[in-house]
């Protein structure tokens, strides 16, 4: 059932680590889990040229991205044999040190649980058409690429 | 026939747009699209931009009236 | 220094969520990290003979388990770039549905994080003499073996 | 010479002890201090238990006087 109900992934601005201990709060009333795998992606005050990152602002083609997040979705729970998923994306300005990426899988096993999480962080850096302007302290700006 | 076009991140900055209307001949690719546009605006790194019609990656494809074509930059998500 | 500090791995009953979220808090003060991920561990109300788990209670050679755990965390900092890394286990009664086990690693990069991550989780299930009484609802038990 | 021992989860539900002082033969070592004590206590499954020395799973040891020996079941950590 959980598979099914439409989610919706993008935020505005950071997510906040209380959502996290809520969502995982959500969790206990479902018994038949064993393990949680959580990723976080949080935002690095790189250097290039001697100026710190400041903040990234993330934009999206937001209809095609949550079409694919769904399509990361059904090919997940049919590769793995997880409970439940849960995915939040930032969109406009994360600030260093803040968090942009919550991924959240649940299973009975502890295996299957981290091996879903991982498939949904990789899938989702390759496939989700999400753009980050990495902006400077200095006002400046690059276009972050994913590697 | 009418395509609308939409441009994201580094693609915007540089067309100087988000959106815009074109009319084009019948039986135009997306990859002649593309080429088009990358000359128009002068997007260095042609390479480097994805083409999505209609929200799919697969542009094989040959362009129809009221299609929606997005030039995507590099994905930067997570 | 985050290596070198001692740590008290063992927590009294379940671990709550707000913890989770408050160690996560913690982080955001340090740039440099880029990914966290975080291992948690359920119970889940496994049916044995047609009854049902109610509750793990843990107990522990504590002065050895305390001593793996260290030698666990020594091994980890020098096999991954990890900026830091934290495990909390329960002792005493932790209720299905709640949380015993909590691993949190973080690093510059997603796959150092994630390795380092069931790196830990591998090595508390294999080498540290913790054991589980498993209760069931009628005050029955039996003793939990890892799988 | 005296060694404490100590057991653990289902090994002190079975043994009805916790920890208990032994007075041994000088160099005994830890597999015949295993042998001895699982058929003192019945303790089936031999297989599955393992002797920490002095919190050191390496038991190809001598015992020596103030030893700890602890006799540990399956661990069921995580």
């Amino acid at each position: 059932m959980d598979k099914k109900k439409p989610k919706k992934v993008f935020v505005q601005g950071a997510i906040p680590p209380e959502k996290i201990a809520q969502s995982i709060a959500n969790h206990q009333s479902k018994t038949n889990i064993g393990a949680h795998s959580i990723f976080l992606g949080q935002i690095r005050a790189d250097e290039v040229n001697g100026k710190a990152v400041g903040a990234i602002e993330y934009s999206a083609y937001e209809e095609m991205a949550e079409k694919v997040f769904h399509e990361i979705r059904e090919a997940a729970f049919s590769k793995f044999d997880i409970t439940c998923a849960h995915i939040y994306h930032s969109l406009g300005k994360v600030k260093t040190g803040e968090l942009c990426l919550f991924v959240f899988t649940s299973s009975a096993h502890r295996k299957i649980a981290i091996d879903a999480c991982t498939y949904f962080v990789e899938e989702i850096k390759a496939k989700v058409p999400i753009f980050g302007k990495e902006i400077f302290e200095d006002e400046t700006h690059q276009w972050k690429v994913n590697k | 026939m009418k395509i609308t076009i939409k441009y994201f991140g580094i693609l915007a900055e540089t067309s100087g747009k988000k959106e815009e209307i074109l009319e084009v001949d019948k039986g135009m690719s997306a990859a002649e699209l593309k080429g088009r546009q990358i000359k128009t605006y002068q997007i260095p790194e042609e390479e480097s931009v994805q083409l999505a019609v209609n929200q799919n990656l697969n542009t094989e494809v040959e362009l129809k009236e009221g299609d929606e074509v997005a030039f995507l930059p590099p994905f930067a998500g997570g």
